[in-house]
């Protein structure tokens, strides 16, 4: 009975998120047919070779998701408390900074401890980025909406700007030095895979995508299966009433904020690690927004977010190969926005239809 | 009496509702309810938790449309499909959760929807404030019209709401449960604004849980169960068992039955404790107190007076500014909530909704709250689901609680459900203090009937109790001995037998009491 | 000191300022209306954005700048007016509606710079708006309907059934609605119309002061205007000071010379003051109760 | 291909001569087209190409950094005959698909390595040449000894306009102020408008930028303000007409023009750095005398009316003209080595 219960409401969610997404690749596609050359149908092949197209597209397309995956839980993690975090970019780019910092130098380390130091470091640094609203929100109420957007601004000016100024080499491109080859992520094609698929070379998909995995796993287990997580999600729900029940509002907002902001900060530490192995100022590139789609189209949930996360992957990378079709890329910007519109106005026929279902049964 | 009943002797029926059938998920609130009421009577519309009151006047209102059913007012079949409607045709609520909004002043709340315009488009206060005087007086209904909602006692609030639909000019006017929150002097002037009402033709709908005050005021009582309509009497020709009965199905004890208490050694000893609210009013000045095992101690007073706070000071979840809190000759003054849970305190909220439950937990969830963390609940790595759902599944039927399972959200419970689900997690824990605000408010005679029986256990088990509740009659019969708060100061602490409920009302509005039996002075 | 003091309590610092805070001013006004509603609209920065654009655009084709700000004022309405339909009347979660309005604004204004110029940095050079020289002063148009803005907003809040009514909703939605007052339409209305405020602040920041539109050139304004707003605990008045504050910041961020702080770190003047001042301030301010939860009868 | 690349295939010239044309993939810099700057000066250089040339080009504008990969690549694999990358955020990113793609051509702009791969050529710039004769033409034109330099985001590459410019305008005027502000964005028209308004109180009554789309808002107060602006990378003379008294030339379209025509002619030098200084006119000033092509075509295609296209030639003659030699003079020293410019 329970169990149906919630596999009916997961499986109406799936069908909802598709529908969503049928729709507005269908608006996109009008949109491509009247404005410009192309025509949808063509279009959206483009699109779909770009992002699944041979092998190498569909690792690409892993590899834009892994982000995507992080700062999505990193959202959604927020959300179960009942707290809307913006900061997910500034977290991002603070844990990458940190960790492209530490990554070259230490040196002379070996390169299991060397990358545990750099992740776990540019966790923390994510993580405190996030606690500080967190705490402004639990000790004095400041609505973290606005502080997580103030320091996005404010991480962009230390890091991208003054940051790599203060320690780029001489010369040098807009980025931090190269890390030390012992703090790189490895990537699939420095594996056993390669040799299994000879996958083709040049594709950079690395180990974050597995972290992101289990990332996502731990999640889940944290918020459903630990008090944490029943202290969290009931302060998400009803903060007095979870303080009656002696649960420690303050305490599990910061928290919550925290593990939000180190999972940012995972993000950032990987595309550092696994993607362009230094900080640049390529990072701040949305990604900390996108999370925020991708945790509304994953209805907060971590397996959810993963597909959601890997959907939105393959429409950036898809979204190349149909602009290299003459289309402009934004036509995707502009889906993935439908698509959330969508999700979040069918939440309302879905309640509409539980409540059908119900009366169903009453009467 | 009689001269009372002069308007419901002409038989001429003001309000028919026929066959109302109203479907919420999973409930049927109302299933094929008739309505009858004469044009310048005093209704009554009783009925257990859930029996569908609230919901049978929302739909008088207009707030929902019923899925069947036929409403005729004055002879003419009317359809309500909004509250616009009903007011046009004079037709007012008085909702059990008041419909006020707190930064505004009397006045705004009042002229609100219907505002008086002056120049192009400005408000026209001053008018409205005429206006809101001149009913005011009509019926002596005392309101400051420019104090803000926020800052006037819950008794002037509901003033405000009646004036609020005499303003619109109604004829027919609803109560829901208007007497949950008022002291017996505020009941009183309560009955005398309805016969007010009354004199000058108007009709009354009245919710209540008291069958006293059913006996006391109306002309006709109509009963509702589950849903459903199971008659409607004059009153006069009914006792109050009678009603209870045709409610609930059974005969109940409207008395609570109890031996003398045999108190033991202090459980709970208070120390003039005080507390500013963060505005710095003082809300505590100074309360001293103890309780002891097997005995109940019973808070009387008129909400506002200090009582939800002393109680969030005693469970941890407020921190007093000075003062002293000994438990078990331990000092836990201003411990955190979770720590009297430890202590074996447990508390019963005066708000289930905003307290007492997470409404959208499942009972399961809800029923091991505040004792998540402990095993056999909690195991070191995660929270042990089969520990839990087991407990939740021995408690329901043991606390009679009304629900399709363990797994539905507390939502979707009636009020009296939901607080036995909140009893019933409290009691399962074995507390040697237990704490119960309002234990019963909004909660069935049947409810009642099993919360009191449950508290008295307790008591008879040796532990200690402090009942905080606005029901007087609640506290008397409860009650071994009676704390009086009034203004953040205990006036008086005496025992339940020497008093009677107009001394003590008289003593929760201030006036310091003339009793005789100084005995219980020494307290 | 003195002289770094000298150099920031300028008179031109301080029209700097007022050019700065223009767009948060009418921005804020618009995030006032909406979330007096109810209805919380963190879409301001999309709506600016989008704004921005039309303005130049509309300014652009017609050679006609008045033509760019109607355009303007109509994009940012028909922006809000989704978030409105979305949020309100299919009860989505209010900040995620908002954000989805961001991210379109940013796909749709770089894809109409393709389709209709052909470029995605920089749009070609419209026809800025006239400054308007009132003898003391000279400032573009928006300066003005800013300042004007202001009190009108506050009339109407405090002075006009509307604003009473508005006011209730956004506080108590239950007992509007008992009284007869269309909730969701007055919130649609109220969203409509921030929106339009919001497109203002686009047109302040277009074509007001300049005359092109660049990528993304709202640069996180319309969250600066929401703190401006929460900072002036939703009052028209207190959001004009808030607004004020920030613009004085930026302008000097920009001008001022700071001798041992690097100026990277000096551009997060504005940000970090929102921060301290928020954190600060909060204890007083308070959110119109119902503000982010949709309303539904029956619900409770 | 896409956008104009596409029409550029139809109206292309497709060969009179049979043998099929030789194809160019471009990579632009995230800021895309419309720069005023050299996104748009490389994009000029292969539209000059494929008139004169015949070749066919296609072109891409990265939204972020992270498509550069995939972008090159995309080109390299349908054997593109060159593939460019414009900007020095690309070379890591080039040089990895250069080294597994390696029977291709790929050309930089501004990159650099510290060996270059056998297959890449980079094509580097001298601007601090090109920025000591605007700052010298600036330390001449002031009238009031105070000249500004308006920077995107300090930066290495930045720093190399900044330092030229300060060094020139010393060289021949020891005691002008240079006033050096950073607008902390390449893209903020907005702060850059604040930013310039700033200077122009502190005196400066001769501007000169290297800020990207923020140097727009320069060009509005020059005019609002009416003191002089000097513009960078392509000829900005005609954004605000008069009041622009020249642009610091960086012919990237010369030098994406000219690698092409080498791969036409067999002639790529693959491992190479082509520096465009001076010498070879690969920077240097718009003319101080007369107009400018860019500036007769602009108001062919009237982009700008024929008052305006009067108005900078009137400018021309009674601002610049008298300081022509001098700058020709200081050039020349440049080239000769006599005047080492330095590059922090
Ligand atoms: N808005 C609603 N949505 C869903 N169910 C509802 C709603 N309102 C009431 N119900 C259900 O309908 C039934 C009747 O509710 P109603 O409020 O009419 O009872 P009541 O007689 O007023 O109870 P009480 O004595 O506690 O006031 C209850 O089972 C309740 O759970
Ligand atoms: N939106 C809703 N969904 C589900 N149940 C509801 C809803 N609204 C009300 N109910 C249930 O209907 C019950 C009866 O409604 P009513 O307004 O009489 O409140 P109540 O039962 O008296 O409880 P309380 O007095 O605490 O509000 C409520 O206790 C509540 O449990
Ligand atoms: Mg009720
Ligand atoms: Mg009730």
């Amino acid at each position: 009975m329970k169990m149906s219960n919630n596999m009916k409401s997961t499986l109406t969610t799936l069908a909802f998120a598709l529908i969503a997404i049928f729709v507005a690749l269908l608006i996109g596609g009008i949109l491509i047919q009247f404005t410009t050359e192309a025509s949808m149908i063509e279009a959206y092949i483009a699109l779909y070779n770009g992002a699944f197209g041979d092998l190498r597209s569909v690792l690409n397309t892993l590899w834009r998701s892994t982000p995507l995956i992080l700062t999505g839980l990193a959202v959604a993690f927020a959300f179960k408390c009942g707290l809307f975090n913006i900061g997910a970019e500034g977290q991002l780019l603070i844990g990458g900074f940190v960790a492209g910092v530490a990554g070259y130098s230490f040196t002379g380390l070996p390169a299991i401890l060397h990358v545990t130091i750099c992740i776990v470091l540019g966790m923390l640094a994510g993580g405190i980025w996030g606690g500080i609203p967190g705490l402004l929100k639990a000790k004095l109420g400041v609505n973290e909406v606005i502080n997580t957007i103030m320091l996005n601004l404010i991480a962009l000016q230390i890091t991208v700007r003054y940051g790599i100024n203060q320690l780029r080499l001489e010369g040098a491109a807009d980025n931090t030095p190269r890390i030390a080859e012992t703090a790189e992520l490895t990537r699939f094609t420095d594996t056993f895979l390669n040799d299994l698929f000879n996958l083709p070379g040049g594709v950079r998909v690395h180990t974050g995508f597995v972290f992101a995995l289990l990332a996502a796993l731990f999640i889940s287990y944290l918020l459903f299966k630990t008090k944490t997580g029943y202290e969290i999600r009931a302060v998400g729900i009803n903060p007095s009433g979870a303080e009656y029940g002696g649960i420690n509002v303050s305490k599990n907002i910061f928290l919550a904020m925290f593990i939000s902001g180190a999972l940012a900060g995972l993000a950032g530490t990987v595309e550092v690690l696994g993607t362009h192995r230094y900080f640049t100022s390529g990072l701040d590139a949305g990604l900390g927004f996108t999370g925020i789609a991708v945790a509304l189209l994953g209805n907060s949930n971590p397996g959810g977010v993963i597909l959601a996360g890997i959907l939105f992957g393959a429409l950036t990378q898809g979204g190349m190969g149909m602009q290299f079709a003459g289309v402009p890329r934004e036509i995707v910007t502009i889906i993935q926005a439908l698509v959330i519109f969508f999700m979040a106005s069918l939440q309302m026929f879905k309640i509409f239809i539980e409540k059908k279902r119900a009366k169903e049964v009453a009467k | 009496m009689s001269s009372e009943n002069q308007y419901s002797n002409s038989d001429e029926i003001i309000l028919k509702m026929e066959g109302i059938t109203k479907v919420f998920p999973g409930v049927k609130a109302n299933d094929n309810v008739n309505l009858e009421v004469k044009k310048g009577e005093i209704h009554a519309l009783v009925g257990e938790n859930g029996a569908g009151k609230s919901t049978l006047m929302n739909i008088l209102y207009g707030l929902y449309q019923p899925e069947e059913g036929e409403i005729f007012y004055d002879g003419n079949k009317v359809s309500l499909d909004g509250p616009m409607s009903s007011i046009n045709l004079g037709i007012g609520m008085v909702h059990q959760h008041f419909m006020l909004v707190e930064p505004l002043t009397v006045t705004e709340n009042i002229m609100l929807g219907s505002e008086p315009i002056t120049g192009a488009f400005f408000t026209d206060d001053k008018n409205a404030a005429r206006k809101v005087k001149d009913i005011s007086d009509r019926y002596g209904l005392k309101v400051d019209p420019n104090a803000t909602i926020e800052n006037i006692p819950v008794g002037m609030q509901q003033r405000v709401e009646i004036i609020k639909i005499l303003y619109r000019g109604a004829d027919l006017l609803i109560f829901d449960e208007p007497t949950a929150v008022l002291t017996p002097q505020e009941i009183e002037e309560l009955f005398e604004i309805f016969k007010a009402l009354k004199e000058q033709g108007k009709t009354i709908i009245f919710i209540t849980h008291k069958l006293k005050e059913v006996k006391a005021i109306s002309d006709r009582i109509t009963v509702l169960r589950q849903g459903k309509t199971t008659g409607t009497v004059e009153t006069e020709s009914v006792s109050e068992e009678d009603i209870a009965k045709l409610m609930v199905g059974r005969s109940v004890l409207l008395q609570v039955e109890k031996e003398k208490s045999k108190p033991k050694n202090v459980v709970l000893n208070v120390e003039n404790l005080t507390y500013k609210d963060d505005r710095g009013v003082d809300i505590l000045k100074g309360i001293s107190f103890d309780i002891k095992e097997g005995e109940i101690l019973g808070f009387a007073g008129v909400e506002g007076n200090g009582q939800s706070e002393l109680v969030e000071i005693l469970t941890g979840l407020k921190k007093s500014t000075s003062g002293k809190v000994t438990l078990k000759n331990e000092d836990v003054t201003n411990a955190s909530p979770m720590q009297f849970k430890e202590w074996k305190v447990g508390h019963i909220p005066e708000d289930r909704h905003k307290r007492g439950l997470i409404l959208d937990y499942n009972l399961a969830e809800n029923m091991v709250m505040g004792y998540h963390n402990k095993p056999p609940f909690s195991k070191p790595f995660y929270m042990n689901a089969n520990a839990i759902n087991a407990h939740a599944d021995k408690l329901i039927p043991e606390f009679d609680v009304r629900t399709p399972g363990s797994h539905v959200k507390a939502r979707s419970l009636s009020g009296g459900n939901q607080q036995k689900v909140i009893i019933a997690r409290e009691f399962s824990q074995k507390p040697d203090l237990l704490i119960a605000s309002q234990p019963t408010r909004g909660v069935d005679i049947g409810a009642i009937e099993f919360i009191h029986r449950r508290i008295i256990e307790q008591r008879d088990a040796g532990k200690a109790v402090m009942v905080v509740s606005a029901e007087l009659h609640e506290v008397m019969s409860l009650s071994d001995r009676i704390a009086v708060i009034y203004d953040g100061q205990i006036i008086d602490i005496v025992d339940a037998g020497s008093v009677n409920e107009f001394q003590l009302g008289a003593m929760m509005t201030g006036s310091t009491p003339q009793k005789e039996d100084s005995d219980n002075e020494n307290e | 000191m003195i002289d770094f003091l000298a150099q920031i309590f300028t008179l031109s610092m301080f029209f700097a300022g007022l050019r700065m805070a223009t767009p948060l001013i009418l921005a804020s006004m618009g995030g006032i209306l909406s979330e007096r509603a109810g209805v919380i609209n963190i879409a301001l920065e999309g709506m600016i954005l989008t704004g921005a654009f039309f303005a130049v655009w509309g300014s652009y084709t017609t050679g006609n700048p008045w033509f760019g700000v109607l355009l303007a004022i109509i994009s940012g309405m028909a922006l809000a007016a989704i978030h409105a339909v979305v949020s309100v009347y299919f009860k989505a979660d209010q900040v995620v509606s908002g954000t989805a309005i961001n991210i379109l604004a940013t796909g749709l204004t770089v894809y109409l710079l393709q389709i209709l110029f052909g470029v995605s940095g920089t749009s070609p050079r419209a026809v800025r708006l006239p400054q308007w020289d009132i003898g003391i002063v000279a400032f573009n148009p928006m300066v003005y309907i800013a300042l004007i803005s202001v009190p009108i907003i506050w009339v109407i809040l405090y002075k006009t059934p509307w604003g009473l009514r508005i006011r209730a909703v956004g506080e108590h939605p239950q007992a509007a609605d008992t009284v007869g007052i269309n909730v969701n339409r007055w919130r649609f209305i109220c969203v409509t119309l921030s929106g339009a405020f919001a497109g203002l602040a686009g047109v302040a920041i277009s074509i007001g002061e300049g005359s092109y539109f660049v990528n993304g050139m709202s640069s996180g304004r319309g969250f600066i205007a929401l703190a401006a707003m929460i900072f002036g605990k939703w009052n028209p008045l207190g959001a004009l000071g808030a607004s004020l504050l920030f613009g004085f910041t930026e302008a000097i961020a920009l001008r001022a010379t700071f001798q041992h702080i690097p100026s990277e770190l000096v551009r997060t003047l504005p940000y970090v003051i929102t921060i301290i001042v928020l954190a600060g301030f909060i204890g007083r301010a308070r959110p119109p109760k119902a503000v982010g939860k949709p309303y539904n009868k029956g619900e409770r | 291909g896409c956008g104009a690349g596409s029409d550029a295939d139809d109206n292309g010239a497709v060969e009179e001569n049979g043998e099929d044309p030789i194809r160019v993939g471009l990579v632009l810099s995230t800021g895309g087209l419309g720069d005023q700057s050299f996104n748009d000066a490389a994009f000029r250089g292969l539209e000059q190409a494929e008139e004169e040339l015949g070749i066919e080009f296609d072109y891409y504008e990265p939204e972020d950094s992270a498509e550069d990969e995939t972008a090159l690549r995309h080109y390299a694999e349908q054997d593109f005959d060159l593939v460019i990358g414009v900007g020095f955020q690309m070379q890591d990113t080039l040089k990895e698909v250069a080294e597994d793609m390696d029977h291709i051509n790929f050309a930089i702009v501004d990159g650099g390595y510290d060996e270059i791969p056998e297959n890449v050529a980079t094509l580097n710039f001298a601007q601090h040449e090109g920025s000591f004769l605007a700052g010298a033409l600036a330390a001449l034109v002031t009238e009031v000894d105070t000249i500004g330099f308006m920077g995107g985001v300090e930066g290495a590459l930045i720093g190399q306009f900044e330092a030229g410019f300060v060094q020139g305008a010393k060289h021949v005027n020891p005691d002008v102020d240079v006033d050096i502000r950073y607008v902390g964005d390449f893209g903020d028209i907005d702060r850059g408008r604040e930013t310039a308004r700033g200077q122009v109180e502190r005196g400066a009554d001769v501007i000169y930028h290297a800020a990207g789309g923020s140097g727009m808002g320069l060009f509005e107060v020059a005019e609002d303000e009416e003191i002089y602006a000097i513009g960078v990378d392509s000829n900005q003379n005609m954004v605000a007409p008069g009041y622009v008294i020249a642009s610091m030339l960086k012919r990237v379209d010369t030098a994406v023009y000219g690698i092409t025509e080498a791969v036409l002619n067999g002639e790529f030098q693959g491992g190479t750095n082509y520096v465009f200084d001076l010498a070879d006119d690969g920077v240097g000033l718009t003319s101080l005398t007369d107009l400018d092509i860019e500036e007769q075509d602009a108001a062919d295609a009237e982009v700008i009316t024929q008052d305006e296209l009067e108005a900078i030639e009137e400018m021309k003659q009674s601002v610049t003209a008298e300081h022509a030699d001098k700058i020709e003079e200081l050039k020349q020293q440049i080239i000769s080595g006599e005047i080492v410019v330095d590059m922090e």
